[in-house]
């Protein structure tokens, strides 16, 4: 047997490696796009076997037509009240973001991550569910905590890693925890909270409890061991979870390409495991709100777990420390044509004629006032700079609940040697 | 003789488990096997029965999974002691062990914390091969924010288990499985022993606790300190009575937080110091545990501190005899220790 | 907020736990049974796009009818001729694990593991296969091995781990490796095996070469992270790839509910990342072996990998450290209504006149003789015992390429120990 | 001044791969933002330009894929650099390392081999937070069949590099990322320097190896042996300097195989020894440092070997300058060795 030599007769394979469409100095042109028209999805029923309905995860619902109506039976018919929340919530979210990278830029602190264009998918699934229901979130859900009225200055204190943080400045900035708020602590590693979010709906679901989970991760970080985990384990107990892919389209400098998006949509993911799975318009903020009401219900009526895509647009940089000019054309988060989330709710809104432009730029200014008194606040608490705001031996407290010996002696050396180097 | 029943280190770690869902219903056991057959070597044996299945079940075979669900059960309130099938197969799970279990209470300032105790049988001795005998506790030692503790005897294997359940951080809880059924001298060749025999399978039916970061002294002796734990503690043990050295055997059960005191106690008497355990040599905690010795006891050691070690190999199948570190290579060792 | 009562108006949650339906005691009765008549599925052509044919991952493909005729588009046409060396094949691999079951039994080794029932998903798959191809198989394909000719008395010495094993006594029985014949290394750690098979056929395509890899991993090992990511790098690139799924519906004790059949098909996966899926029946060898040919031939012309979930039925215990009987109902293997893949092929072969039942017997004498003259001469270099049949310092070698100076010292030290002791 | 261009580590790291990868087409890069965008510290920049998209490529967000897919690419005839992102993100690739690369060709007697080299930026002192900071390199010195290097200059970077890439066996690269562009002396309030005064940082374009398994001898002195390396070779250069103690300085460069000639000849020299790493204590690579050293040089050591090490902590965020072991710790321990 030759294993060495290829076979003449046959011809050559060919390795793929995807491309996105559009690098630096291309014209993004997004003009044959297939977008599905608002309201010609199908609502099942909650209760609906998951293999009913396999076309929802490869369309897109969506509520908000181009006219900015409200149309079709995922319209989750929210009073304007309700909707003006949302939209509140949604600005706040970036009116914060904008104050936090330029604080960030201003050398306030060491890092910052942007939402916008993605605010509906935090936004509007915290509105749909349940306050007390837990959720597992990825770095770019700082909406659920703004939703959720966690407190702007908490938020600051955090990302300042000053005095006032939560967290007691150990962790990186925007990585909250919140569990008075349903919030856990963010990781660093991606999609591990997926099989957490998980466990902690087994366990409610073990205790007859009736609060569900919910999780989000981007396209990108779909790719983890740990993703597929999570949806095995969701599959086999029934787990009442809901999972968020946030598709943004990029990880870093990686399109979705490189996550498996050529070949099929991340709403797909969830049949392979017999899991419902929905793909959202995920910049029409009613469209996030109903299909997380949905799976929420479903959750909540032992259905199961649910997936929901969430089709949207980083249209911005990854992070503080990221450039996109680099690696993609500058016309694209312009030329997206699913729009922007604040404004097309907004535009709806106008048009029920429950919210006018002017009421708009006085709500963005209070906010813009509300976000700067807030910082003034955090600041009073020290910023980032060379960091060291906490005492030294709180370095060495929460390792375990208890110290041992071995980091009391550690704390204790460190005291000591700062003393006798005078500092 | 007592009425305490006699078990073996199976049964005591399976009793410790059944006290403790007994004790308390926010424990749930879980993994590869666990639920309706009780696991491959027997310790949920009778669980599922006695608790539901929704308090010990079977799991996927995913260790990303099985740590990751433990770790959201842990932070619902739940007590989870999950079963990863063989201590090899904990590496697939690491990054939810060490970035997150580990982690969290830290990062969380306490908001969140993961009191889950992951139980898996290790070592080897059992021709179970490269993937059936490893021994990785040196690598979660070196993890901030877990603790690693391994019995030796089926009494402490109850009481530690006990202990680990109801500490509110995570635990690695590893069991030496060539000592499931009784105590092992190290001996291949000669008739396997059972633990009837030995006092510490003497194991009371209910609740009690062998606290963590507490050392045993196994023997008290005055020309070296041995340091060891696991399947390792039998096989010091039989070697120093066949070859009549009074020796201090110190069975350390818990490997962080460490019992330093008793250490460091034990070496200043002896000024001699060895230390025996399965795991490959280079970093493994042996090295730790030699690092601590000459820092704390410099000036009392009268000889270098020397490691008896698995080889820096991969664990081979059919020179296993070669490769564990049993009696000869101890005796060995303890010539040239006792020499210098 | 309150977030730790849970609200009294809901109805609680609760936990779903697999049960299969059958355990100690019960009578097994599969007669609910759906299973898809020979011949009725489908056959795409290998170049048409994966979302096509997505009922074959629901499906059964089966060629032999219940009465043994090959029928409908997937039968693979093959001589008579190649079908009896399928036949061979398969009751050789049998005959194997039968004596080494028995040596195991016999104290001769540690460790066994059979394939009994499932042999076709190895042994038509090599063969439908070109001879170059490279297999990542699970420790239960001993049968590609035996298939391509690789000599028993070695496998034997493996087992045996005794002086002429090819891996030095370094692996547990059975674990093979040999690279001549197209057969990687088995690992003791569940699937990792799937995303090296991927990156084996992303270099052979990046190369331009013609060879192709495919690998297989139990039902139950489809739960790891290594799973997805094998089918998320595959579908990313492309890769000429074959992913086999043996769904012989046991995890060791862990009935295939545990790793979400209860909510849908192994294939199905497939379909959440775009990748073609083929359910098939594992016990019609024609079957394996007509969509093992289709998915090669996709692979071969550049469309990309295709995932086939083999549905059969593991016979006996998971390995000679297993007792079935602890967790299944007894009578499930004889109940198990799919059958025998052996005696399928061979009605089918005697069908068509080209096969009977003296031969059969007269074949099944030869191949015992085989295995027992190969098992013999095996025996001569050996068998494990307390093992040690390697020089001491072949313990050290391998390690890595060249030995370092620390195995040498170690090396070193235990020759002279002992030489110190006596021994 | 000499023609041979300066380069900063990343540009040496970059040139190594160039190199590499001109020579040899077997050899192909790959990782998360390796390919057109050239990783997130541009370790890769150009080479996807300039080899192709099948020999530099981006990847999907999955360790265990990147590791397994290149262990599969390697048994193929490949020599794949694959790139995990920040070396906090090896973790969930663990099983893949130390399971199937790090065994491979023990386990399969030679038939197939793993010649991968991983290449991870790893390390603190750039505000990253827990999980882009750390420093795992004694995890993988407990494995058997895995080498472990880590450069502290632009030139060594790309001689080890290309020394690595060359290797038949998996190779782990840690490539301290708080000197990427830059030597740093420990002191994080003052201005930061770039390679361009360091002599290292004269790195020839072309092909040249710097052999594995080599400490190199970064001060000579008398007074006592500091084993150190990546950034710690820099701060402790800088702290000996401001403290004008005779110390002699080694480059560890190889962790697995480890130089322990050099390291025995120098300790046994001065009769003192302190060893500097970031990660943390307990179980770090200080400990078998620590152990080695006392084996070896016992009867020639006149103090306590000391450690100066990252706290058993989480890398912290605020206190990192706290945490990091700089100047003061350095300066502090070496009072007190040179004290005993
Ligand atoms: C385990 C792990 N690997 C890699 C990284 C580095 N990393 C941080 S964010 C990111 C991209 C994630 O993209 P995506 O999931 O699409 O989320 P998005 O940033 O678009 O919201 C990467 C690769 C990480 N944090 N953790
Ligand atoms: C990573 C890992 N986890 C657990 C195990 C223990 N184990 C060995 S075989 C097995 C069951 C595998 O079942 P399946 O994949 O269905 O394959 P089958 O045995 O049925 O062929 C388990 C859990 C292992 N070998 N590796
Ligand atoms: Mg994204
Ligand atoms: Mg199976």
């Amino acid at each position: 047997m030759t294993v060495d030599a290829p076979r003449a007769n046959l011809p050559p394979l060919s390795l793929h490696v995807p491309e996105p469409r559009f690098r630096p100095g291309d014209e993004a042109d997004f003009s044959d796009l297939v977008v599905p028209p608002a309201g010609a999805a199908r609502r099942p029923d909650t209760a609906e076997p998951a293999d009913r309905f396999h076309e929802l995860a490869y369309g897109l619902i969506r509520v908000l037509d181009d006219a900015g109506n409200a149309v079709g039976p995922w319209d989750p018919r929210l009073d304007a009240e309700a909707k003006r929340k949302m939209l509140r919530s949604m600005a706040l979210t970036r009116a914060f973001d904008e104050r936090m990278f330029r604080a960030q830029r201003q050398g306030k602190t060491s890092f910052y991550m942007k939402s916008t264009g993605e605010e509906a998918v935090s936004v509007s699934a915290a509105l749909a569910m349940a306050g007390d229901d837990m959720c597992f979130p990825s770095y770019r859900q700082q909406g659920i905590l703004i939703t959720r009225g966690y407190p702007l200055v908490e938020m600051m204190n955090q990302i300042y890693s000053n005095r006032g943080d939560p967290l007691q400045g150990r962790q990186l900035p925007i990585m909250y925890s919140s569990k008075e708020t349903g919030f856990f602590s963010i990781s660093g590693n991606l999609a591990t909270q997926y099989p957490q979010a998980v466990g902690w709906a087994m366990a409610s679901a073990a205790r007859g409890d009736t609060r569900i989970a919910a999780t989000w991760c981007g396209e990108g970080s779909t790719a983890e061991g740990d993703f597929h985990s999570a949806l095995t384990f969701a599959t086999v107990y029934r787990a009442p979870v809901i999972f968020n892919v946030v598709n943004n389209q990029w990880a870093i400098s990686s399109f979705s390409g490189f996550a498996g998006a050529e070949a099929t949509t991340f709403a797909a993911r969830a049949i392979g495991y017999g899991i419902a799975g929905l793909r959202v318009d995920g910049n029409d903020a009613l469209a996030v709100y109903a299909a997380t009401e949905w799976a929420a219900e479903r959750a909540r009526t032992n259905q199961g777990p649910t997936l929901i895509e969430h089709f949207t647009y980083r249209a911005e940089g990854h992070s503080t420390s990221d450039d996109p000019s680099a690696y993609r054309s500058a016309g694209e988060p312009n030329a997206w044509p699913l729009g922007d989330p604040i404004r097309r709710l907004k535009d709806h809104l106008i048009g029920l004629g429950e919210w006018d432009e002017e009421r708009h730029a006085a709500m963005d200014l209070e906010l813009a006032e509300t976000v700067k008194r807030a910082q003034k606040e955090a600041e009073k608490n020290g910023i980032l700079g060379h960091g060291m705001h906490q005492p030294f031996e709180t370095m060495f407290e929460g390792v375990f609940e208890e110290i041992p010996w071995h980091l009391k002696e550690q704390s204790d050396q460190m005291i000591a040697e700062r003393k006798a180097a005078g500092i | 003789m007592s009425d305490t029943p006699r078990m073996n280190m199976i049964q005591a770690i399976n009793s410790a488990m059944d006290v403790m869902m007994e004790r308390d219903d926010q424990v749930v056991v879980m993994g590869e096997d666990v639920g309706y057959f009780g696991g491959v070597f027997r310790a949920t044996a009778g669980l599922q029965a006695k608790y539901g299945k929704t308090r010990a079940f079977d799991t996927p075979i995913t260790e990303i999974g099985i740590i990751g669900v433990a770790i959201g059960m842990g932070a619902y309130g739940l007590r989870p002691v999950p079963e990863i099938q063989f201590a090899d197969y904990i590496y697939p799970a690491l990054d939810q062990l060490v970035s997150e279990a580990a982690r969290l209470r830290y990062r969380s300032n306490g908001d969140f914390t993961a009191p889950i105790t992951v139980r898996s049988p290790y070592g080897g001795g059992i021709f179970g091969g490269q993937t059936h005998s490893q021994s990785p506790e040196g690598i979660f030692t070196h993890v901030s924010g877990i603790k690693t503790v391994i019995p030796s005897t089926p009494y402490d294997a109850k009481g530690l288990l006990i202990a680990a359940i109801e500490d509110n951080d995570p635990v690695l809880f590893l069991e030496p499985k060539r000592i499931y059924n009784g105590p092992f001298d190290g001996h291949y060749d000669r008739p396997a022993k059972n633990w009837t025999a030995h006092p510490a399978s003497e194991v009371p039916e209910g609740y009690y606790r062998v606290e963590l970061g507490k050392a045993a002294t196994v023997r008290e002796g005055e020309a070296v300190t041995i340091l060891c734990y696991g399947t390792m503690v039998h096989v010091v043990a039989a070697t120093i009575e066949e070859l009549g050295v009074d020796a201090e055997i110190l069975d350390l059960r818990t490997l962080v937080p460490l019992d330093i005191e008793a250490i460091e106690a034990s070496v200043k008497k002896t000024g001699r110091c060895m230390i025996v355990h399965e795991a490959t040599r280079t970093s493994g905690f042996g090295a730790e545990l030699s690092a601590l010795v000459q820092e704390r006891c410099f000036y009392h050691l009268e000889a270098p501190i020397a490691r008896v070690t698995g080889f820096d190999t991969p664990y081979p199948h059919s020179l296993e005899w070669a490769y564990f570190p049993g009696p000869v290579r101890i005796r060995e060792a303890l010539n040239k220790l006792l020499k210098d």
